[in-house]
Order: C-alpha cells, then structure tokens, then sequence
C-alpha cells in the first residue's frame, strides 16, 4: 500500500499569522516584510513535503518576498495583479485570525475524552441469511470494476506527485554558489530552460545567499538582469 | 401492518422511538422514524423533542444525539470514565496538526467545499480529507456533488468522540459561524 | 481515573447503570456492574431496583430485565412485533451500492481486513461491515486476527447463493488478483 503522507506541519497561512503573533505585530505590509525572514527559514525546515504542498508554501513565500521588495525599494511599482495578490494574501491572515480561536476551543474539545457510546447496528440480534435483490455475481463485478476505475485516478494522481522531483532549497543554495565558481554572473543565465517552480526556489535561494552575505547581487535598473558574484 | 401500535399521545410515541433507536443503535432518519411509525413528520419531530428533553434528567443515563435529519440514542459523556473499553480504535490516535486544522474548519463552517479549506490554510488538503473520511470523523455532506466537488461535515461518531449532543453545541458556534459568513 | 464521576445518590448510580448496560447491551452480574462503577454491591441492588421501577414508567421504551444476579437492558414487550417487522423489512430492501463496493472487496479479495477495505474505498466501513454481518452475507475468518483487528470473508451460504463454489470462479478474478498485488 503507498503510504498518505500524513503532514505534521502547520499551513501556510497559520504559519504566518503565528509568526506575525509572536512578535505582537499588526497585519500590515511593514510586518510582513518583516517576518519573510523568519518563513523562509520555516520553509527550509520542510523536508520530505510533496511538491503539490511544497508549491502552495512557495506562492506564500513568492509574495513575501514582493512585500519586502517594495518596503525595501519604496520607488518598485507593482504592477495591479501583484497588488493584488498583496491584499489577498493579507486578506486571508486577517481571516484566519478571526477563526483562530475557534479552532484552538476545539482541539481543547476533542482532546478532553469526555464522549458518548452508542450501540452497534442491531446488537442482539443474530445473524440471519438475508440475500437482496440486486445481490449477483454481476453487481459484484460491476462494483468492483468502480472500485478501481476511482482508484487508478487516485494513483495515478499520487505518483504524479511522486515522481515530480523534490526541490530542495540547500541544494540549490549550493547550485548558485557552484555556478558562480563556475563563472556564470547573471541569474537570466542560471535559470536559463529551467522549471518555474525551480526558477523561484533559485530565486529564494539567491536570497538567502544575500542575506548571509555570501554572494553580492546588483542590479542596473528595473527588470534588468540580476549581477551576482561573489 | 399486523403488529402496528395505536398512539395515543406523544409520550406513547417518544417511548416507541426509544424502544427503536435501541434496537437500531445506529443513526436513523427522521423520515424514516415517520415511516416506521406510521405518523407525520412533523409529529416525530415534536416526539423526538420530548425524549431529548426527558433524556435531560439527571436521572437518566442516555442522551438523543441530532445530525443531519437523523437521531441516534447514546451514553451521556459524564460516564465515560465507564467506558474506556469502547473508544473505537479509529479514536485513539493522535491527530497531526494539520489534520486537527481541518477538521475543526470543517466543524465550525460545515457543510464545506474541500476549496473553501484550502483557501483558509492556504494548502492543498486532499490527503488529510482522504485520511479523515478513513477514519470515520468525517463524511460527505450528500451523495450530491456540489460545482466545486463535495462538501464534507463532522460524522456522528465524531460528535459523539466530542461529546456534543449536536454540532449547535461548539462552544461558541453562532459567533464563529457568524464570522464566517462574513468572510 | 480522570474522568471518574463521584456518586451522590442512589438516583445518580441508576444512571451510570443505565448507561453500562446500554453499551455492554449482554445481562451483567451485579458484582461486574459494581466492579466497574466501584461501589459496594448492595449499593448496585437498590439502584438496579430503582431503575427497574422508573423503566414501568409508560414514558419509556425500555425495561430492565433483571434476575439470577444478572441485569440486562432490553425494549419493553408490547414493541417487539413491531421491531421484528423492522427488521424484516430492513433487510429486504436492496444492497447500497457503498454495501455492494465492500462486498465486491470482500468477494475477490477474501480473508481481507478492515483496513484495506477503507483504503480502497477511502471511506469508513466499519458501520456497512456490521450491516454485512448480520445480514449473514459476511463473516469474521476464523482464527486469524489481522494486525488492525478481523478478517473479513464471504459466508458460506452467500457463496451458495452466488452458485460458486470457490472465490476463483468469480469473473474476472485474476485480473483484479493481479491489480490488488500489485498496490
């Protein structure tokens, strides 16, 4: 049997909002660029998460970092759908932060073992020799037949999940670092043919490399290509 | 029908629907109770209110579970120090976070779309919706499939781990569900 | 115990019984019943008197079979034909097609535990197995107790009915075989 993987992990949005919570801040632009920090070292942490999962924490990331773009580069004009995505993003937190105490009085609930027994379908009873109608060989194969119709999509979903392979921030961490020893000095030429989901792992990757001051990056103007050296 | 029983009053047919969900054990449907019985609906509904209110008693050890159009009779929660034995095995698990995350959404905002859910977490939640069902603490609202796929709600055997005698019974439910809808 | 309850009275006590034989559903001894709430046996007579007298009650459903030191909680007489028609018309009505995907898993795939079943389903099926059993369609394997609990089987006279004699002949037994190895 393939096994579900069982997440031990906290959303993205609850991740965020705990964050932000922590440090008793507001949800305003300002914060946010101010956590982004702390959330891509959360995303680091994720290891052996499927991709489909992974990718939905890297769209939270993609947009953290344009809030700490712009709170950087007051002069950075987003464009509308990315000032869109901002207030949906802050949107949703706000959310989230209104039901929250809903969801901690229920884990209290649920952890109290404090339940009511029923009783099993006709419990005194003995078992009798009730056959229906529809009951044949043919409704059995037919149901069967259902049965695994559903099922292959099932699979076949989760190995497309499977096979997608895992990208790990660390090693692309150590892809940049390789390829500016390598003498490549522009990110265009780094994620030159690569997938969008690598482009922004790259992406995440390049700042952290800024971040702990191992690389140096410029750039000349807007959407010019990105210099990195060492 | 042969045996069929006259009822006089809606004490004589509380006491029948009584003698029925013990023998039944499981859920039945209100509808169904009608059509055993041989009343209107709308006469079960009154009777089903009084043995809910006479099962109130402290006298009484039994209490009328409510879910979805159907009832169920089971043990009050105050006695299951007593019952140790019976938790199912489904129930003595831990649950992960993620997976208490989405199913306390799914309690306080049901019926809910699984998009709805990972809209509010941000994350797809397919696994953890598979995982629940398996388990039995959730179900699929109907057999109608919604535009946007089912819509998924707490299972009996949930509210009765929970130890609500309806899902009215969240603390706190007419707030959240009021928040809710605002969102 | 956490959640044990402190009895303050005989009426009390009444209760908590009500609530044991509901559950255990077979007679208990009065030293079991005692044992289990932890009260002196005497103390478990006059509460067990006491339910036995509210149960007369014509409010109630219910009624306390109590003799040779054994209790046993049971519908009062007057619904037994009536309950038997329930469940004879139960059962005559048609298989569900949730009942008919768990019996198809267990016709080709037998002796197969409960846990597979859900897995391939992705949907709990400990209430329609119940069903199963006492339909007399199912049965527990002998002997061999899985990992997570029962093995499930065909009956013998649900293979009589099918006019087969052995899984085998089933159609299209070995293509599936060979899928269920495989996942």
């Amino acid at each position: 049997m393939y096994q579900l993987n069982i997440q031990q992990f906290f959303g993205p949005i609850e991740k965020l909002l705990e964050l932000i919570e922590e440090k008793k801040m507001e949800i305003t632009d300002l914060n946010l660029a101010e956590v982004t920090a702390d959330f891509l070292n959360y995303l680091k942490t994720l290891v052996n998460v499927d991709s489909r999962v992974l990718a939905d924490f890297v769209v939270v990331a993609s947009r953290l970092l344009l809030i700490k773009s712009k709170a950087l580069l007051p002069s950075l004009e987003l464009t509308e759908e990315e000032e869109q995505d901002i207030s949906d993003l802050k949107n949703r937190i706000t959310q989230y932060q209104k039901i929250k105490p809903a969801l901690i009085l229920f884990r209290e609930l649920y952890g109290r073992n404090n339940f009511s027994v029923s009783r099993p379908l006709f419990y005194n009873s003995e078992p009798v020799f009730y056959p229906a109608e529809n009951f044949n060989i043919q409704s059995l194969n037919q149901s069967l037949n259902g049965i695994f119709e559903i099922f292959k999509q099932i699979i076949v979903e989760s190995q497309k999940i499977d096979e997608t392979p895992l990208i790990k921030l660390e090693e692309k961490i150590e892809e940049i670092v390789k390829q500016i020893k390598n003498g490549i000095s522009g990110f265009g030429e780094l994620v030159k043919e690569k997938s969008r989901m690598e482009i922004i792992v790259l992406f995440l990757a390049l700042l952290h490399l800024l971040r702990d001051q191992i690389i140096k990056a410029e750039q000349e103007e807007k959407f010019a290509d990105i210099t990195i050296s060492e | 029908m042969e045996n069929e029983k006259k009822f006089v009053n809606y004490t004589d047919i509380a006491a029948a629907i009584e003698a029925l969900l013990f023998v039944y054990g499981e859920p039945l449907e209100v509808k169904k109770i009608s059509k055993l019985l041989n009343i209107e609906e709308e006469k079960t509904e009154i009777a089903l209110k009084e043995l809910e209110e006479r099962l109130k008693d402290d006298k009484r050890g039994l209490r009328l579970i409510f879910h979805s159009e159907k009832a169920q009779l089971a043990t009050k929660p105050e006695f299951s120090g007593f019952l140790e034995n019976f938790i199912k095995e489904e129930f003595k698990e831990d649950l992960t976070p993620a997976t208490l995350e989405t199913l306390s959404l799914i309690a306080y905002f049901s019926p809910i779309s699984r998009a709805k859910i990972d809209y509010f977490r941000g994350v797809n939640s397919s696994f953890i919706l598979r995982n629940l069902l398996i388990r039995g603490l959730i179900e699929r609202a109907s057999d109608i499939e919604g535009e946007r796929g089912y819509l998924y709600q707490l299972s009996f055997d949930c509210l009765k781990h929970l130890g609500i005698s309806k899902i009215e019974d969240l603390p706190e439910y007419q707030k959240f569900k009021k928040i809710f809808e605002s969102t």
